[in-house]
C-alpha cells in the first residue's frame, strides 16, 4: 500500500465529497470553448463521465491510503465547526465501515455516467441530468463520509431532489407518481428521523458521531433512548427499506430509468442500512437493544413477503415486471442486512454491511442488465419477455443472457459470488444474537430467513429460465448482444462480485475491526 | 364614582362593536363598529388611569397617553378605511362585504383556459405513463 | 379603592345640572307651543318643499359628494392636534423648552407637509 | 343648603343670560343692519325703537303650526333644533365673565377642551336637520355644514391651542390669570385666524354659503317653521355670542382691562363682547358670500397655515423668555 | 415623532427632567421615516418623466438605513426612558434583537423596491405615493422591534400596518385591488382593537405600559386580578395573531394577497409577518414571562394549527386556478408563519427564551430572502401572463432557465430540502427550538406539516422544468432589469446562507435581548 500522509488523505476525502457539486454546478454552464465535443449534449455528458472518473480515481487513491493496519479508526478525519450555534461541525472520516460504500458509490455512479454517455437518457435535456446525477453522487458519498448527525441528515436529504428529478424527468410509466410517492414517503420517515437526531443530539449535548459513539449512549436515558431509535428507526427504515414501510420502493424502480434504478438499488438503500450501523447501534445500545427483536422480526418477514411477491410476479400471466420484481427481491435482501443488524453481533452486523455491498454491486448490474433488455424489446413485462415472441435471451443474444443468469445467481446467493458470505453471516449472526436478546425470537427468524433464500433461488431460477431459455420465435429480428460499452460499464461490477465471493476477507477485514469497536461501545 | 361603572360600560361598547363586526353586513357600520371598540378600550383607559393614579400606582399616566394615541389611531383607521370603502364603492357600486367575492377562491376561477393548462399537464403525464410500450411505437417515434 | 377622583366630576356634574335644566327648558318650551298652536296638517302641507313645484325624485337623492376629501383631511389634521394640548402645558415646565421646542417643529412639519401634499394634489382646488 | 341655593342661583342666571344675551345680539343686527343701510329698522314693536320686536318674533313662531314633512325622518328631525341650541348653554356655563371662583358659573379644568368639543355638537343639529328632512336641498345644506365645519375647526383648534401653550394650560380661567397685555399682539394673528374661523363655523355671512338662498332655499332649515325654526334662529345667535365671548376670554383678556378689573371685570368682557359682536353684524353688511370652493381654499391654505405659523411663533417666544 | 411625543406625554406628574434624545440609535426607523416625507416632497415638484428618480431615492434610502445598523451593533443603547425615580425604564431599545429584525425588514423593504421598480412603471400605480407608503410602512415595522412600552409597540405597529392598506388598494381601478384592501383592513384594525383592549387590562392590572416593568409587576399583581390580567395576556396575543396570519384569523390572507400588486403581496408575507412575530416575541418574551402557562400553550396550539391550515390548503390548490401561484405562496406563507410560532412557543417551556427567539429570527431571516425571490419571479411570469396561473410557469426553464433554476432554488428553500440547505437548516433550528423545549407533539405536527409543505413546492418545481404544452407560447425573453436583480439578489444571499447558515443561525445560542 503506498503511503500516503494523513492530510493528503483530508483533501482526498473533502475533493470526494464536494468534488460532485462542483462539478454538478459546472455542468450547468456553457462548455468552454475547447471542450465543446460534438454537441453540447455529449460534451456535458462526457464532463459528467470525467468528474465521476475523477471522483472513483480519488476514492480509489483513498482507500489506497487508507491505513488497513487500523480499519476502525477514523482515517481522513476534517474536523471543522461550520454552524457553532446548532454545535453543527463539518466533520468527515472514513473507517472500515464507509470506506467500501464510498468506494461502490463513487464506482457505480462512474458506471452509470459512463454508461449513459453511449445511451443517451431519453426525455429532458442531458445537462440537467448530469448536473442532478452528480448532486446525487456527492449526496450519497456525503452520507457516507459525515460524522455529524444533522449533517447526516443534510446529506441524506440531498439525494432526495436529485433522485425525484431523475424519476419523474426521465422515468417510464407512471413516473410522476412514483416520484412523488418516493419524495413523500423518505420524507416523512427522514424528518422524523431529524427529530429523532436532535434529540440524541440535544440530550446527549453533542452532534459529533465519534463522540456518541465513545459515549456508547451512556449519557442518554433510555426514555430518551427508546423514543430515539423509533424516531430515527423509522427514517432508515423507509429508506432500507423494512416491510411494511417499503412500499414506495417498486414503484420508483418500475418507473425510474436504468441509471436511476442502478443508484438508487445500488447506493440509495444503503444508507438506512448504514444509518442504523453508524448511528443507533454505537448512540443508542439500549434503545436498539429493545426494539432489536422487533426490527429482526420485521426483517425475517421482508424477506419472506420480497421472495413470495417476486414468485407470485414470475409466474405464468402474473403480469409481472422485471424491474418491480428486482425491487422486490431487494426488500426481501435487505431484510437479510437488516437481520444482521438486529442481532447486535459483530457476526451478524459484518453479515449486514457485507450484504450490503454484495447487493449494491448485483442489483446494480441487474438493473444494468434489465435496461439493456428494455432497449432492445422495449418491455419490461415478465410475460412479454417470456411469451411467444420472448426474448429467449440465450438464443438470440448468448452473453447478455448468460450474464442475466450470472446475476441471477449470484444475487441468489450462490458460494463462491458475493451474494453469499452477507447473508450467510447474518444468518449465523441469528443463531447466537447477542446477549439478552431472545434466542428463540431470532431462531425464528433464522428459519424464516433460510425460508427466504429457498424461495429467492426458486423465483430467480425462474426469471432464468422464463427469459434466458426458450426457442428462438421465428422470424424475430436479432436482438443485439453485449456492446462494448455495456461490456466496459458491466465488467468491473461482475469482477467485483467473484473477487467479494472468493475473498471475502477483502472486505471483512475492513469492517470487522470497526464493527467489533462500535459494538463495544467505542472502545478501541 | 365606582371603577365598575365606566368598566361595564366599556365592556358593554365593545361587546357591541364585536357584535357590528360580525353582524354588520355594510363596510361603513363594520367600520363603525371598530371604532366603537376602539373607544371602548379608551373608555377602559382613562378610567383605569384615574383609578391607578388614585392609588398611585401609576404616575406617569400611561393610559391617558395611550388613549390620546388610540384616538390618533383611531382617525387614522378611519381615514384609510373610509378611503378603501369608497374606493370598493366606487369600483362596484356596493359596500357590501357579504358581496366581495372576486379575491375568493371559487370555481368560477376554473375557467377554460385553467381547464386547458391542466388538461396539457395531464397529457403530459399521460404519455408519460406510457413512453414505449412496444417496440413498433418505439420505432414510429423513432422515426 | 374603586372610588375615582370625586373632585374630578363635582364641576362637570354641575354641568351636567345644567344641560337638564337645558332639556327641561327645550321640554317646556316645545310643550307650550303644542298647546298653543294650531294643528292642521293637509298633504300639501306635508310635501317636501322644492321652490313650489312638485318634488322629483326621492329626498336623500345620490349626490356627488366633494366634501369626503375635506372630511378626510380634518379626521386626519384634527385628531393629530389634539396632540397640542397635552404638551402645550408642559411646554412651561423649566428644562423642557428646547426639546419640546425640537419637537413641535417636528410635529407642525408633519402638519405642513400634509397640507402641501393635498395643495399639491389638487385637493383644494375645484374643477 | 348654601351651596344648592348657590348653585341653582347660578343656574338661573345663566339661563336668563342665554335667553337674553342673543336677543340682544339680533335686536342690534337689526338695527344696525338697519342704519347702515340707510333705513331704520324695526320701529313698532314696544315702542321705544322697536325694542320688543324680536319678542314679537317669537310670540309669532310660538302661535305657527309645526310642520314635520311626510316623508321626513321624524324623529331626528324634531330634535335637531334642541341639538342646535343646548351646547351653546353648556359652553355659556364655563365661560369666566369676572375674576376668582364666582367669576363664572362652572369651573371646568380642561376649558378649552370641553368649550371647543361640545361647540362641534352645536352643528351636528344642522346636519340632522339637513338629513332628516328628506330634501334635497337640506341634504346639500347639512353637508355644505359639515363641510365647513371640518374646514375650519382645525384652524380653530389651533389657534386655541396656541393660547394654551403660552399659557401653560388649557383652563380658561387658568388662561385668564396669565394673561399679559402684550399678549394681544403676540397672539393676534391666532385671535383673527380664531375668530374667523368661529364665523365660518356659525356660517354666518360671508361664511353662509349653507343657508345659500339663492341656490338651496334656507339650506338644512328649508323645512323647518314655526318654534323649531326658531330654535335654530336662536342657537345662530347664541353662537355669536359664545364666539364672541371665547375670543374675549381666549385672546382679548377677558376682564382684564386698564382699571376696574377686580370689581366690575364682568363689564370688561362684556364690553369685549359686545364690541365684537358688532364686528360680526358689521362683516354681514359689509362682505358677499364666499362660494363654497373660496371658503375650502380660505381655512386650508390661509387659516391653517396662519394657525400653524401662529404656534410657532408662539413657542419660540415662549423658550426666548424662559 | 410618534415615541418622543410619546415621552413627553408620560412625563408631566414628574418633576421635569428634559430628555436627552440618542439620536444615533433612532437612525434607522427616523431615517426611514424621514425619507418617506421627502419622498412625498419630491413626488409633489418631480415632472411626471422624472418620477423613475422616486424608487432611486427609495433603494438608496433604505441601503443608507440598512448601513445605519452597522455602528449600533454590539452596542445596547437604550433612549426614551423615564425618570430613575420612576424606574428608569426605556420606550426605545437598539439590542440584538432590535438590530436583528429591523435588518430584516429593512432588508426586506429594500428587495421589495426593487421589485417593485418594474411594477411601479408597468401597473401604473402613483410613485410617489407608492414609495411614500412603502418607506412609511417599513419605518414603522422598523421602529418595532426596538419599542419596549406597550404604547409604541402598538403605535409601530399601526404605523406597519396603514400604509400597508393603502398600498394592497392602490390599483386604483382595479375590483380586485379594493377588496383585497378591504379585507386585509377590516380584520387587521379588529386585530389591533382586540390587541388594544388586552393592553387595557394588562394596564389595569399592572399599572404600567413599559415591558420590563409590567414583568415585574405581574407576578406581584393583585391575587383578584389574576383572571384580568390572564384576559389581557391572550387578548394582547391575539391581536397579534391576527397580524401574523396565524389561524384561526389567516382568512384574509390569500385573498388580500391575490388582489394586491406583486410586490406589495410579497411585502406583506415578509414584513407584515414579522410585524406580527416581533410583537408576539416582544410581548410574551420581555412583559409575560410568568405567564407562560398561557400562551405557551396557546401559541403552541396556534402554531400546529396554522400551519396545519396553510399546508392543507396550499396542497389542495388547483394549479390551473388564476392566481392560483400568489395564492399558493399566501398559504403557504400562512403555513409557514405556523413554523415560525414555534420556537416562540417553545419560549415558554425553556430556560432560555433568548434563544427560541433568536430560532425565529433565524428562520424569518431565510423566510424573507427566499420568499420575496419567489415573488419576483412570480411578478416575473405574471407580467405576460396576468392570470397568474401555476400553470403559467410550466417551462419556464425553456426560457429562462436562470430564472427558473432561482425559483426551483427558492422553493426548495421554502420546502427545506437541499440544495436549499439554509431553508433545512432553519427548519432544524426550529425543530430543535421545540425538541429542547419538550414540545415533542408540536415537532412532529411540523414534521408531518413539512412533508406537505414539500409536496405542493415541488409539484411547482417540477412545473417549471416540465416540457412547454402543446401550442403554449413561450414567455418573452426580455425581463425587466430591476426584477432580475431582485431575483438574483435573492438567490445571492438564499445561495450565500446555504453555504454559511451561521450567519443566521447564530441568533440562536446568543443572548438577543
Amino acid at each position: 500500500m503506498p503511503d500516503i500522509s494523513e492530510p493528503v488523505l483530508q483533501l482526498l476525502l473533502a475533493a470526494t465529497v464536494a468534488g460532485p457539486l462542483v462539478g454538478a454546478v459546472a455542468a450547468l454552464l456553457p462548455a468552454p470553448p475547447g471542450l465543446k465535443g460534438k454537441s453540447p449534449d455529449q460534451a456535458v455528458l462526457r464532463h459528467g463521465v470525467v468528474v465521476t472518473g475523477a471522483i472513483l480515481l480519488l476514492t480509489l487513491a483513498l482507500a489506497a491510503g487508507f491505513d488497513h493496519s487500523r480499519p476502525s479508526v477514523m482515517q481522513a478525519s476534517t474536523d471543522i465547526s461550520w454552524i457553532p450555534a446548532l454545535d453543527i461541525r463539518l466533520h468527515l472520516g472514513v473507517d472500515g465501515i464507509s470506506l467500501p460504500l464510498l468506494v461502490l458509490t463513487a464506482l457505480l455512479t462512474f458506471l452509470c455516467a459512463l454508461y449513459s454517455y453511449f445511451r443517451p437518457p431519453t426525455g429532458a435535456s442531458p445537462k440537467a441530468f448530469v448536473a442532478l446525477l452528480l448532486l446525487l453522487e456527492t449526496g450519497t458519498l456525503a452520507t457516507f463520509a459525515v460524522l455529524d448527525l444533522v449533517l447526516f441528515f443534510l446529506a441524506f436529504e440531498t439525494v432526495l431532489i436529485p433522485m425525484y428529478f431523475l424519476i419523474a424527468r426521465w422515468g417510464g410509466a407512471a413516473r410522476e407518481q412514483a416520484a412523488g410517492k418516493f419524495i413523500v414517503y423518505t420524507l416523512l420517515g427522514s424528518v422524523i428521523m431529524l427529530l429523532g437526531l436532535l434529540l440524541i443530539g440535544l440530550k446527549a449535548g453533542t452532534f459529533d458521531m465519534v463522540a456518541l459513539a465513545a459515549d456508547g449512549g451512556s449519557s442518554l436515558s433510555v426514555t430518551v433512548q427508546l423514543v430515539a431509535v423509533v424516531a430515527v428507526g423509522l427514517g432508515l427504515a423507509v429508506k432500507s427499506p423494512m416491510w411494511p414501510l417499503h412500499s414506495w420502493l417498486p414503484d420508483a424502480h418500475t418507473a425510474a430509468p436504468t441509471v436511476g434504478s442502478v443508484l438508487l438499488a445500488g447506493v440509495l438503500l444503503k444508507m438506512g442500512t448504514y444509518g442504523f450501523v453508524r448511528i443507533l447501534l454505537p448512540a443508542t445500545p439500549d434503545g436498539l437493544h429493545a426494539f432489536a427483536p422487533y426490527l429482526g422480526a420485521f426483517a425475517a418477514v421482508g424477506i419472506v413477503y420480497g421472495s413470495l411477491v417476486c414468485l407470485s410476479l414470475v409466474r405464468e400471466g402474473g403480469k409481472g415486471d422485471l424491474k418491480r420484481l428486482i425491487a422486490y427481491s431487494s426488500v426481501g435482501h435487505m431484510g437479510f442486512v437488516l437481520l444482521g443488524i438486529a442481532t447486535m453481533t459483530p457476526t451478524g452486523v459484518n453479515g449486514a454491511l457485507f450484504a450490503n455491498v454484495a447487493h449494491g454491486l448485483i442489483t446494480g448490474l441487474l438493473f444494468f442488465l434489465v435496461g439493456a433488455l428494455k432497449d432492445r424489446t422495449g418491455s419490461t413485462d415478465i410475460d412479454a419477455l417470456a411469451g411467444v415472441a420472448g426474448a429467449a435471451l440465450y438464443g438470440r443474444a448468448p452473453r447478455l443472457g448468460a450474464l442475466l443468469a450470472f446475476a441471477a445467481v449470484a444475487l441468489l446467493g450462490l458460494p463462491g459470488l458475493a451474494g453469499f458470505w452477507g447473508e450467510m453471516l447474518a444468518m449465523f449472526g441469528a443463531f447466537q444474537p447477542a446477549a439478552g436478546l431472545s434466542r428463540p425470537a431470532f431462531l425464528v427468524y433464522l428459519g424464516l430467513a433460510g425460508l427466504g433464500t429457498l424461495l429467492t433461488a426458486a423465483y430467480l431460477l425462474l426469471v432464468v429460465r422464463r427469459i434466458c431459455m426458450g426457442a428462438v420465435p421465428e422470424g424475430a429480428p436479432p436482438l443485439a448482444d453485449v456492446r462494448g460499452h455495456e461490456a466496459a460499464t458491466w465488467t468491473p461490477l461482475v469482477a467485483l462480485t467473484v473477487l467479494a465471493g472468493v475473498w471475502p476477507a477483502v472486505l471483512l477485514g475492513l469492517t470487522d475491526p470497526a464493527v467489533q469497536k462500535l459494538l463495544a461501545g467505542g472502545a478501541s | 364614582m365606582h371603577l365598575a361603572y365606566p368598566a361595564v360600560l366599556s365592556a358593554l361598547l365593545f361587546a357591541i362593536g364585536v357584535y357590528g363586526l360580525l353582524a354588520r353586513r355594510n363596510a361603513i357600520l363594520v367600520l363603525m363598529s371598530v371604532e366603537l371598540m376602539l373607544n371602548a378600550v379608551n373608555l377602559n383607559l382613562v378610567a383605569f388611569d384615574v383609578w391607578l393614579s388614585t392609588t398611585l400606582r401609576d404616575t406617569l399616566h400611561g393610559g391617558q397617553a395611550l388613549t390620546l394615541f388610540t384616538i390618533a389611531l383611531a382617525a387614522a383607521e378611519i381615514g384609510i378605511g373610509l378611503a378603501i370603502v369608497l374606493l370598493v364603492y366606487r369600483n362596484r357600486g356596493s359596500s357590501d362585504i357579504d358581496r366581495l367575492r372576486d379575491t375568493a377562491e371559487t370555481e368560477a376561477d376554473d375557467d377554460a383556459e385553467a381547464t386547458a393548462a391542466e388538461a396539457a399537464l395531464a397529457a403530459d403525464e399521460a404519455r408519460a405513463a406510457t413512453p414505449y410500450d412496444s417496440p413498433a411505437e418505439k420505432a414510429e417515434a423513432a422515426r | 379603592m374603586t372610588v375615582l377622583a370625586g373632585e374630578y366630576f363635582r364641576s362637570y356634574a354641575v354641568v351636567g345640572l345644567l344641560a337638564v335644566v337645558g332639556v327641561l327648558f327645550v321640554a317646556v318650551a316645545f310643550g307650550a307651543g303644542r298647546l298653543l298652536r294650531p294643528m292642521v296638517p293637509t298633504p300639501e302641507k306635508l310635501l317636501t318643499y322644492e321652490c313650489g313645484v312638485d318634488p322629483v325624485g326621492e329626498g336623500w337623492a345620490h349626490t356627488q359628494v366633494r366634501y369626503y376629501v375635506y372630511a378626510f383631511l380634518y379626521v386626519i389634521f384634527a385628531v393629530d392636534s389634539i396632540f397640542l394640548f397635552p404638551w402645550a402645558t408642559v411646554f412651561a415646565e423649566t428644562e423642557y423648552g428646547a426639546t419640546t421646542l425640537v419637537e413641535m417643529f417636528i410635529f407642525l412639519g408633519f402638519l405642513t407637509i400634509g397640507l402641501l401634499y393635498a395643495w399639491k394634489k389638487g385637493v383644494l382646488t375645484w374643477t | 343648603m348654601n351651596d344648592v341655593l348657590d348653585v341653582a342661583l347660578r343656574l338661573l342666571v345663566l339661563l336668563v343670560a342665554f335667553l337674553v344675551l342673543p336677543l340682544v345680539v339680533g335686536q342690534a343686527e337689526h338695527k344696525t343692519m338697519a342704519h347702515m343701510q340707510g333705513r331704520l329698522g324695526p320701529m313698532y314693536a314696544g315702542g321705544f325703537h322697536g325694542w320688543a320686536q324680536l319678542m314679537a318674533d317669537g310670540v309669532k313662531f310660538v302661535q305657527k303650526e309645526d310642520i314635520v314633512p311626510a316623508e321626513a325622518d321624524r324623529r331626528v328631525f324634531q330634535l335637531a333644533p334642541a341639538v342646535a341650541l343646548l351646547p351653546y348653554l353648556l359652553v355659556l356655563a364655563v365661560l369666566p365673565v369676572g375674576p376668582g371662583e364666582s367669576g363664572s358659573g362652572v369651573h371646568v379644568d380642561a376649558g378649552v377642551f370641553f368649550v371647543l368639543a361640545v361647540m362641534g355638537v352645536g352643528v351636528l343639529g344642522s346636519l340632522m336637520g339637513g338629513w332628516a328632512s328628506a330634501n334635497k336641498y337640506s341634504l346639500l345644506g347639512g353637508l355644505r355644514t359639515a363641510a365647513q365645519l371640518l374646514a375650519y375647526e382645525l384652524p380653530m383648534l389651533l389657534a386655541a391651542a396656541s393660547v394654551a401653550m403660552a399659557a401653560g394650560t388649557v383652563s380658561l380661567s387658568g388662561i385668564l390669570d396669565g394673561f399679559q397685555w402684550w399678549w394681544l399682539p403676540w397672539q393676534i394673528v391666532g385671535a383673527v385666524v380664531f375668530f374667523v374661523a368661529g364665523l365660518a363655523e356659525l356660517q354666518r355671512p360671508p361664511f353662509d354659503m349653507p343657508v345659500a338662498d339663492s341656490e338651496i332655499i334656507f339650506g338644512a332649515y328649508t323645512e323647518y317653521t314655526g318654534l323649531r325654526f326658531a330654535f335654530f334662529l336662536l342657537a345662530e345667535y347664541a353662537g355669536i355670542v359664545i364666539l364672541c365671548g371665547l375670543t374675549t376670554v381666549l385672546f382679548l383678556g377677558g376682564w382684564h382691562g386698564p382699571w376696574g378689573a377686580d370689581g366690575l371685570g364682568w363689564v370688561w368682557t362684556l364690553l369685549k363682547t359686545a364690541v365684537l359682536a358688532f364686528v360680526v353684524i358689521w362683516l354681514r353688511v359689509s362682505f358677499p358670500r364666499m362660494r363654497e370652493d373660496q371658503l375650502q381654499k380660505l381655512a386650508w391654505t390661509t387659516l391653517v397655515p396662519l394657525a400653524l405659523a401662529q404656534i410657532a411663533l408662539t413657542g419660540i417666544v415662549k423658550v426666548a423668555i424662559q | 415623532m410618534t415615541a418622543p411625543a410619546m415621552a413627553a406625554l408620560a412625563q408631566p406628574a414628574l418633576a421635569a427632567q428634559a430628555q436627552s434624545v440618542d439620536w444615533l440609535a433612532i437612525t434607522p426607523p427616523t431615517l426611514t421615516a424621514v425619507l418617506a416625507l421627502a419622498v412625498l416632497v419630491t413626488d409633489l415638484f418631480l415632472p411626471e418623466r422624472r418620477k423613475p428618480l422616486l424608487g432611486v431615492i427609495t433603494l438608496a434610502g433604505l441601503a443608507a438605513a440598512l448601513l445605519t445598523l452597522l455602528p449600533l451593533i454590539g452596542e445596547n443603547r437604550a433612549t426614551f426612558c423615564v425618570a430613575e425615580e420612576a424606574g428608569g425604564a426605556c420606550s426605545y431599545t437598539a439590542d440584538g434583537f432590535t438590530l436583528v429584525v429591523q435588518l430584516l425588514v429593512l432588508g426586506g423593504a429594500l428587495l421589495t423596491a426593487v421589485l417593485s421598480q418594474a411594477a411601479v412603471r408597468d401597473d401604473r400605480l402613483p410613485a410617489g405615493e407608492y414609495w411614500f407608503l412603502l418607506l412609511a410602512s417599513a419605518a414603522g415595522a422598523a421602529l418595532l422591534p426596538a419599542s419596549r412600552d406597550l404604547a409604541t409597540l402598538v403605535i409601530a405597529l399601526e404605523v406597519a400596518s396603514l400604509p400597508a392598506f393603502a398600498l394592497v388598494g392602490l390599483r386604483r381601478g382595479e375590483r380586485r385591488s379594493s377588496e383585497a384592501a378591504l379585507k386585509f383592513f377590516l380584520s387587521s384594525v379588529a386585530a389591533t382593537a382586540v390587541t388594544l383592549l388586552g393592553v387595557s387590562f394588562v394596564y389595569a392590572v399592572t399599572g404600567t405600559l413599559h415591558l420590563t416593568e409590567i414583568a415585574e409587576r405581574l407576578p406581584a399583581a393583585d391575587p383578584g386580578l389574576h383572571t384580568l390580567a390572564q384576559a389581557g395576556v391572550a387578548l394582547t396575543l391575539v391581536g397579534f395573531a391576527f397580524k401574523t396570519a396565524a389561524a384561526p384569523f389567516h382568512f384574509w390572507v390569500p385573498d388580500t394577497y391575490t388582489g394586491a400588486p406583486v410586490p406589495v403581496a410579497g411585502y406583506l408575507s415578509v414584513v407584515g409577518k414579522t410585524v406580527g412575530l416581533t410583537g408576539i416575541a416582544l410581548v410574551t418574551v420581555l412583559a409575560f414571562p410568568s405567564y407562560g402557562e398561557i400562551w405557551g400553550p396557546l401559541l403552541a396550539v396556534l402554531a400546529a394549527v396554522t400551519m396545519t391550515a396553510g399546508n392543507t390548503a396550499a396542497l389542495r390548490q388547483r394549479p390551473g386556478r388564476r392566481h392560483s401561484a400568489v395564492r399558493l405562496l399566501a398559504w403557504s406563507s400562512v403555513g409557514q408563519a405556523g413554523y415560525l410560532l414555534v420556537p416562540l412557543a417553545a419560549a415558554a417551556y425553556t430556560g432560555a427564551p433568548d434563544e427560541a427567539v433568536g430560532a425565529t429570527l433565524a428562520y424569518a431571516l431565510m423566510y424573507a430572502a427566499v420568499n420575496l425571490g419567489a415573488f419576483a419571479v412570480v411578478a416575473l411570469v405574471a407580467r405576460t401572463r396576468p392570470a397568474g396561473r401555476l400553470t403559467d410557469h410550466r417551462a419556464l426553464y425553456a426560457t429562462h432557465p436562470a430564472h427558473a433554476l432561482a425559483l426551483g432554488f427558492f422553493l426548495l428553500c421554502l420546502a427545506g430540502l437541499p440544495p436549499g440547505v439554509v431553508g433545512l437548516f432553519a427548519k432544524v433550528a426550529v425543530f430543535s427550538a421545540a425538541v429542547d423545549a419538550g414540545l415533542g407533539w408540536l415537532a412532529v405536527v411540523m414534521a408531518l406539516n413539512v412533508v406537505v409543505g414539500l409536496v405542493y413546492y415541488l409539484r411547482w418545481t417540477a412545473l417549471l422544468f416540465r416540457p412547454a404544452a402543446d401550442g403554449a407560447t413561450a414567455l418573452p425573453r426580455a425581463v425587466p432589469r430591476p426584477l432580475t436583480a431582485a431575483v438574483a439578489l435573492a438567490a445571492l444571499i438564499g445561495v450565500a446562507l446555504s453555504g454559511a447558515p451561521q450567519l443566521i443561525l447564530r441568533f440562536t445560542d446568543t443572548g438577543l435581548f
